[in-house]
């Protein structure tokens, strides 16, 4: 069975999203277990995908059987399996932590919403796994549709930004497809393996290089990357809280670990770094996100949206850390795209809890917190410090291999900037802090229409998952060296030090 | 606006033209793409898969796994318009207009009275006024059915002739769409419903994605249809050839039901009412 | 120069590819209407369908339908030269379905959208926006 | 040298967060100090267990964790920082109980929450105090920072809020903007954090570069409040008095300070800072922020803030001893932590209890409050009198150990400064003791029928005052620690 565990994490996911539709035709009621159901098989194949690599090495699914490239291969090394396990933890838990404030917001779509969030998984899954560049993209589209109606699912600018995201999203999709288009054109293969061993021929041919160009481009459009990072916070902040709980983490995160492979294993460093000789520009486009983000963050006053800016700002960290292009660099990129996954749900998540209590996510609304609902509060709190990177949380240490990268590589600029975000986060999370524990605690009656005075804890589950989150958090701090010796440094290919 | 348009689309425009000189030329059977992976596409189909039309073959067999979540998208669609859409919550209607057919006279009925919905000489409307063409109605009944038939030759002959699920799906869906125009909403649910609809397209998907599953219990991997050789009494390559007519049939009906329920919820703004 | 107009003319339709995907970003930036906007999407998406299906064409081959396909296939081997590549087709359905996909669900933003303020022209949502 | 391995420096640090859900969770405020006492307790017997294996030169060592390559989690006991782990192990014992004699007496509110971080703070002293490499130093240090905001900000008023941004905006800003760059840099060059005897720079970095490191440490250490970054000290005077006394006498500004000293003898190495001859750089900020220190005390009526600003001098005394770089001068560097303390909580206690019993909180309102007051007040004339240095004061010792220091370096400017500054601190000091013995009482304070402040809050006081008597006749095991590492670091 083992053997089937790449196909599986996908398709798992994928034949539950129907069955959920049918069940939920029968009885609403069945959405939530069978989506959860399958979500945690999933994660256990995913983990259990992870420790087949770990011991056997790079695992290989060739589906219907046809061997690549004249098939669709899956191929999972060290790399997509630890993302993997990431993107299905944060799947699982965002989905037990939501529950009730799903019920509270779309009880007479349930069925739909939960198809729609288990595709969504299925592509950013496939994402992960797949080795074939056409299937990426294929991929990509479905995680992509399934995130707009999620997002577009709200009242107030939530569709009008999701229809600016579909554009923006198109886009870049659009120019990634044309960059697999132009390098089908010179090499005629589309399965990345094999394009890797075919490229190194053609590297002089400008159709490689407006290839990389047009891949790189599209991909920094998808992730929210500095100059084309627009759409990301309009469509993050006004999505609603479960959904952005679960899009926050991890969209991004998967369009950083596609530029990875797309660079590492497709394009391969030889040409990506060397030749190409974009790595300084790109770490300066990084700081300014980085600089840029964390200003934004400091501008506006409501949570949610300060969150996203500095999402804004941790893409520039994982970009301009990939782009130092030195082993510590990409070690830290790619172990700050698991941590930053869990980071920011936490975070979100405890927003969720916070702004469905308090009724509204502007920070003066959320005075005596720390009374009110001190689990939720000490979990956000924990997030805090992890964003901010006070160890032993995880934050600390991928922002300790960036660092130490950007020193090897001699770019002082991106360690200013990196250590400049980390202070202004801590005004901007102390900033909060102070208000939700000096200021007494008024309640603004019928204001949001329900008496804020009946403000508590968030429902037990949504807790217990936070709690879960907070101590994961810890976790990964913990045991960053392992993960980065058993598992990241295999992911590199050898030739880079 | 127009500036950043300008800027944006020629650095766009200088970035595609870039590479474009060193592309072969147009339609050079020499070019690289077509001396790779395709030629054995071209030379291997039928005695692999039994199916003439490569297209069909690459599509349902070789990049079958991209074809599953091409439906899959679809699939998605439908369900995204529905949830962003659909209003559950009826509004109610203190009276209600029908109008009689044969007189066009429109009847408002009070409160609590109502016409029966079946009814030949009666239909249901929303506002005092609705379009209401006999000849339309009359030449779109007659031509539907033969649509339909020709949406399954689309579907059926898909393995020799250009066609498969998709083409033959959106043809049958046309029909029914046809349908709705022509007549009203509340008539084409009499036919499709919202809920049969919804669970065409998933069972349409769950055929797909089924076949496939069913090979991976089979001990071949996901979609490896030769594996379904002793099910189907044949060999191997006949085995493909039929799991792809199989997968094409799931893909049709998905297509057809994805498409009426878009037209059902876009044109309805998610009200089921009337409609255009 | 005949060389260069030859050179040229050879890839014409990258050309147009090219030209299209101009014209549908201009249209998605530019313009202030969104079912334009959707339209100019739509256009850059279809460029892309063009510049694949442009990729598999071979000049003066026919379709890649195996003549005499349902019979026995073993007396006359089938020549890959003889027919036009079937991948970027394949690819292209796809893509044609995705952007279809998307297009829905961009419809379906604007209805509710319009459902919401009324309009589809960005400076009065903008302006509806300012109000509230 | 030989180590041992042994779980013991864990436990240590680890057995007051441990006790943190028995203080939180217990019923009665008496089950809670309770349990405050016992932590406390046992934290002490444990760090004294292992003092005698220090004595024979012994090092505990005991690895946690490696989450880096290379540079893990891990405790390394050594004679320094068995000193500073003594100390705070046993000032919190006092200080748990003048607590509760404070607290209660002013009936303050949210006494769970001031026990739990005080807790905190305590194990995060204790594990800077045993940490084996910079990167487990820097995590408790930051771990004290953020643990400490709640105590600085217990009365959660508009002052509060902004000293507690100060605060936090000086220790916690200055550590992430200066010392965590500062050792990603080092560590880049020398490839481990450890802290070695000699100093793991050497021969790694130009002198350009060690001498940035060495300010960078020196300043981002903010805790130690050198001067420019001293000025959220007298800010954090908004705390309830314990606080102030525990942690802005004994563990936060010394975490500070040992946190330099550690730095300076093991990461640079003396040897290091000879060669490149940075000494005397650090000699002159250091004795600027004595002499300026001690300067603004003199201007202060405010007895808190008073005190507060001559902390600020005092704790450079300890940076100028490490500075001198000769082995006199560092062992009185480190022994002046333990004199210090004992000195500077002795009188935080006195100005605690004065407001106690009294209210007041500037010096010109204590006037003859010493006839009220007689225990508190002689207690704080030989606190007093420890920090100017004069005998019989446990402070003459180390005073005269960085004496002997200056002049084996002979650096004559540097015995000047702390002459000078030793009269400045008489000159400050003096005054209040003469206002509260020799001048008659306010009126006021006869209607307050004023008496001694609740036995919790004087015993400890005394037991301080008297300890910082005894330590000039029996400066053991402190002086003899000193000696040792000194000796260690110095290599003479």
């Amino acid at each position: 069975m083992s053997a089937h565990f790449p196909g599986l994490v996908i398709i798992i996911p994928l034949v539950a999203a129907f069955l959920i539709l049918i069940g939920a035709l029968l009885d609403r009621r069945l959405a939530f277990p069978l989506t959860a159901l399958a979500l945690l098989g999933s994660l256990l194949t995913a983990i259990g995908l992870l420790v087949k690599v770990l011991q056997t090495g790079v695992v290989e699914y060739h589906l219907a059987g046809w061997a690549p490239p004249v098939g669709i291969a899956y191929r999972v090394d060290h790399l997509n399996a630890l993302v993997l396990v990431a993107v299905a933890t944060v799947a699982f838990v965002n989905l037990m932590g939501t529950r009730e404030l799903v019920k509270g917001l779309f009880d007479d779509r349930l069925g739909p919403f939960y198809t729609l969030y288990i595709l969504l998984i299925a592509g950013l899954q496939g994402i992960v796994v797949t080795g074939d560049a056409f299937n990426l993209y294929v991929l990509l589209e479905i995680a992509a549709l399934t995130g707009y109606a999620l997002v577009g699912m709200s009242e107030g600018r939530a569709p009008l930004s999701s229809l600016n995201y579909i554009f923006i999203g198109t886009v870049g999709a659009s120019l990634y497809l044309l960059g697999v288009g132009y390098l089908y054109l010179v090499t005629g293969t589309l399965n990345m393996a094999d394009l890797a061993v075919r490229l190194p021929a053609l590297y002089p041919s400008k159709v490689v290089v407006s290839a990389f160009v047009i891949c790189l481009v599209g991909l920094c459009i998808k992730m929210g990357f500095f100059p084309m990072h627009a759409w990301l916070p309009n469509a993050y902040s006004h999505a609603p809280d479960p959904v952005s709980s679960l899009v926050a983490p991890l969209v991004t995160k998967v369009m950083i670990y596609v530029m990875i492979r797309m660079m590492l294993f497709v394009f391969t460093p030889a040409f990506a770094f060397d030749q190409m000789a974009i790595s300084e520009p790109m770490v300066w486009l990084a700081i300014v996100a980085i600089v840029a983000g964390s200003f934004m963050a400091l501008s506006t006053r409501r949570l949610k949206r300060m969150l996203t800016y500095i999402i804004v700002a941790e893409v520039g960290y994982m970009v301009g850390g990939f782009w130092l292009g030195n082993r510590l660099g990409i070690s830290g990129a790619i172990l700050h795209i698991v941590n930053d996954a869990i980071m920011t749900l936490c975070v979100f998540l405890s927003a969720a809890a916070i702004i469905s209590k308090v009724g509204s996510d502007a920070i003066d609304d959320m005075q005596g917190l720390f009374k009110k609902m001190p689990v939720t509060m000490g979990v956000f709190v924990v997030a805090g410090l992890s964003i901010i990177g006070v160890p032993p949380t995880c934050g600390f240490f991928s922002k300790w291999y960036l660092i130490s990268g950007a020193v090897a590589a001699g770019q002082y600029g991106f360690m200013a900037a990196l250590l400049l975000s980390s202070l202004i986060n801590l005004v901007l999370f102390f900033r909060i802090f102070e208000i939700a524990y000096f200021e007494p605690f008024h309640d603004h009656h019928g204001d949001h229409g329900h008496f804020v005075s009946a403000v508590q804890e968030a429902p037990f589950e949504m807790l217990v998952t936070l709690v879960v989150t907070a101590v994961l958090l810890f976790a990964l701090g913990i045991y960053a060296g392992d993960i980065v010796s058993q598992i990241i440094d295999h992911a590199i290919p050898v030739g880079i030090t | 606006m127009r500036s950043l348009a300008l800027i944006t689309i020629l650095l766009v425009g200088g970035l595609l033209f870039y590479g474009t000189p060193d592309f072969p030329a147009w339609g050079d059977p020499e070019s690289p793409a077509s001396l790779h992976v395709s030629p054995y596409y071209i030379e291997h189909a039928v005695e692999d898969t039994a199916v003439p039309n490569i297209v069909t073959a690459v599509l349902a067999d070789y990049r079958g796994y991209d074809t599953m979540f091409e439906t899959a998208v679809i699939f998605s669609a439908g369900i995204a318009c529905l949830f962003l859409l659909r209003i559950y919550r009826r509004k109610s209607t203190t009276t209600r207009l029908y109008r009689h057919n044969l007189t066009g006279i429109t009847l408002r009925i009070a409160k609590g009275g109502k016409l029966p919905e079946g009814s030949a000489e009666f239909e249901r409307i929303d506002s005092l006024w609705v379009p209401y063409d006999m000849i339309i109605k009359v030449t779109s009944r007659l031509v539907v059915p033969f649509v339909q038939l020709f949406a399954l030759y689309v579907i059926a002959h898909g393995h020799h002739s250009p066609g498969g699920g998709f083409q033959g799906g959106v043809i049958f869906g046309a029909a029914i769409i046809l349908y709705a125009i022509s007549n009203d909403l509340r008539r084409a649910f009499r036919r499709l419903n919202e809920k049969a609809a919804l669970l065409a397209s998933a069972v349409g998907v769950l055929l797909y994605a089924g076949t496939g599953l069913l090979c991976l219990l089979l001990g071949g991997n996901f979609l490896d249809y030769s594996k379904l050789a002793d099910l189907l009494h044949t060999d191997a390559i006949m085995a493909r050839s039929h799991g792809i007519l199989i997968v094409e049939i799931g893909v049709g009906l998905a297509v057809m039901a994805v498409m009426v329920s878009l037209y059902y919820n876009l044109s309805s703004a998610g009200r089921h009412d009337e409609g255009l | 120069m005949e060389s260069l107009l030859a050179n040229f003319l050879a890839k014409y339709n990258y050309w147009v590819y090219i030209g299209l995907v101009m014209i549908g970003m201009y249209a998605m930036i530019a313009k202030r209407n969104l079912v334009k906007k959707i339209i100019g999407m739509n256009i850059v998406q279809t460029a892309v369908i063009l510049f694949y299906v442009s990729i598999g064409a071979k000049k003066g081959k026919t379709i890649p339908i195996i003549a005499h396909g349902h019979e026995d296939t073993g007396h006359h081997a089938v020549q890959a030269l003889d027919y036009i590549s079937p991948l970027p087709h394949v690819l292209m359905l796809t893509a044609i379905v995705v952007s279809v996909a998307t297009l829905g669900v961009a419809l379906a933003l604007a209805i509710k959208i319009y459902r919401q303020y009324g309009t589809l022209e960005e400076d009065e949502i903008a302006m509806r926006i300012e109000d509230q | 040298m030989d180590t041992l391995i042994s779980v013991k420096p864990l436990i240590a640090v680890l057995v007051s967060l441990l006790a943190i859900p028995l203080i939180g969770f217990s019923r009665s405020p008496n089950v809670r100090e309770g349990w405050t006492f016992l932590a406390a307790v046992i934290k002490f017997a444990l760090v004294a267990s292992m003092l005698p294996a220090v004595l024979q030169g012994k090092e505990i060592i005991c690895q946690v964790v490696e989450v880096l390559p290379g540079l893990s989690l891990a405790f390394r006991v050594d004679a320094f920082g068995m000193l500073f782990a003594l100390v705070a192990s046993f000032l919190w014992i006092i200080t748990s109980a003048y607590s509760i004699g404070y607290m209660r007496g002013l009936d303050e509110h949210a006494q769970t929450r001031y026990f739990c971080f005080f807790a905190v703070s305590l194990s995060a002293a204790i594990g800077v105090a045993f940490s084996a490499n910079l990167l487990t130093m820097y995590l408790f240090y930051e771990m004290l920072s953020l643990a400490t905001y709640p105590l600085v900000t217990h009365h959660q008023d508009e002052e509060a809020r902004t000293s507690g941004r100060k605060y936090l905006l000086y220790t916690v800003g200055a550590s992430i903007g200066l010392v965590l760059p500062a050792m990603l840099v080092t560590y880049h060059f020398t490839g481990n954090l450890d802290f070695s005897p000699q100093g793991v720079l050497a021969g790694t970095a130009s002198r350009g570069t060690v001498a940035l490191l060495l300010f960078m440490f020196v300043f981002g250490f903010a805790k130690a409040a050198v001067m420019p970054l001293h000025s959220w000290l007298p800010a954090a005077m908004v705390a309830p008095t314990p606080v102030s006394a525990l942690l802005h006498a004994v563990a936060v500004v010394k975490v500070g300070v040992f946190s330099i000293v550690r730095v300076i003898t093991g990461i640079f190495g003396t040897d290091l800072l000879q060669a490149f001859d940075l000494s005397t750089p650090l000699l002159f900020v250091a004795s600027t922020t004595i002499l300026v220190g001690s300067f603004i005390a003199l201007s202060q009526d405010n007895l808190k803030r008073m005190l507060a600003f001559s902390t600020i001098a005092q704790l450079s005394y300890i940076v100028l001893g490490a500075a001198m770089l000769s082995p006199k001068g560092v062992t009185g560097g480190m022994v002046h932590i333990a004199m210090h303390a004992f000195g500077k909580i002795t009188l935080f206690f006195c100005a605690g209890a004065i407001f106690v019993a009294t209210g007041k909180k500037n010096i010109s309102e204590m006037t003859g409050i010493g006839r009220r007051m007689p225990v508190t007040m002689t207690a704080f004339f030989i606190g007093a009198l420890s920090i100017i240095g004069m005998p019989p004061c446990g402070g003459f010792l180390s005073k005269w150990t960085l004496v002997l220091g200056a002049l084996e370096a002979d650096q004559i400017a540097i015995l000047a400064v702390l002459l000078f500054s030793s009269m400045l601190n008489a000159a400050y000091f003096m005054p209040v003791v003469y206002r509260a013995f020799f001048c008659p009482p306010e009126d006021a304070l006869f209607e307050a029928r004023v008496q001694e402040a609740p036995l919790f809050c004087v015993v400890p006081l005394t037991i301080t005052a008297v300890i910082s008597l005894v330590l000039l006749v029996y400066p053991q095991p402190f002086m003899q620690l000193a000696v040792m590492s000194a000796a260690k670091v110095t290599g003479l």
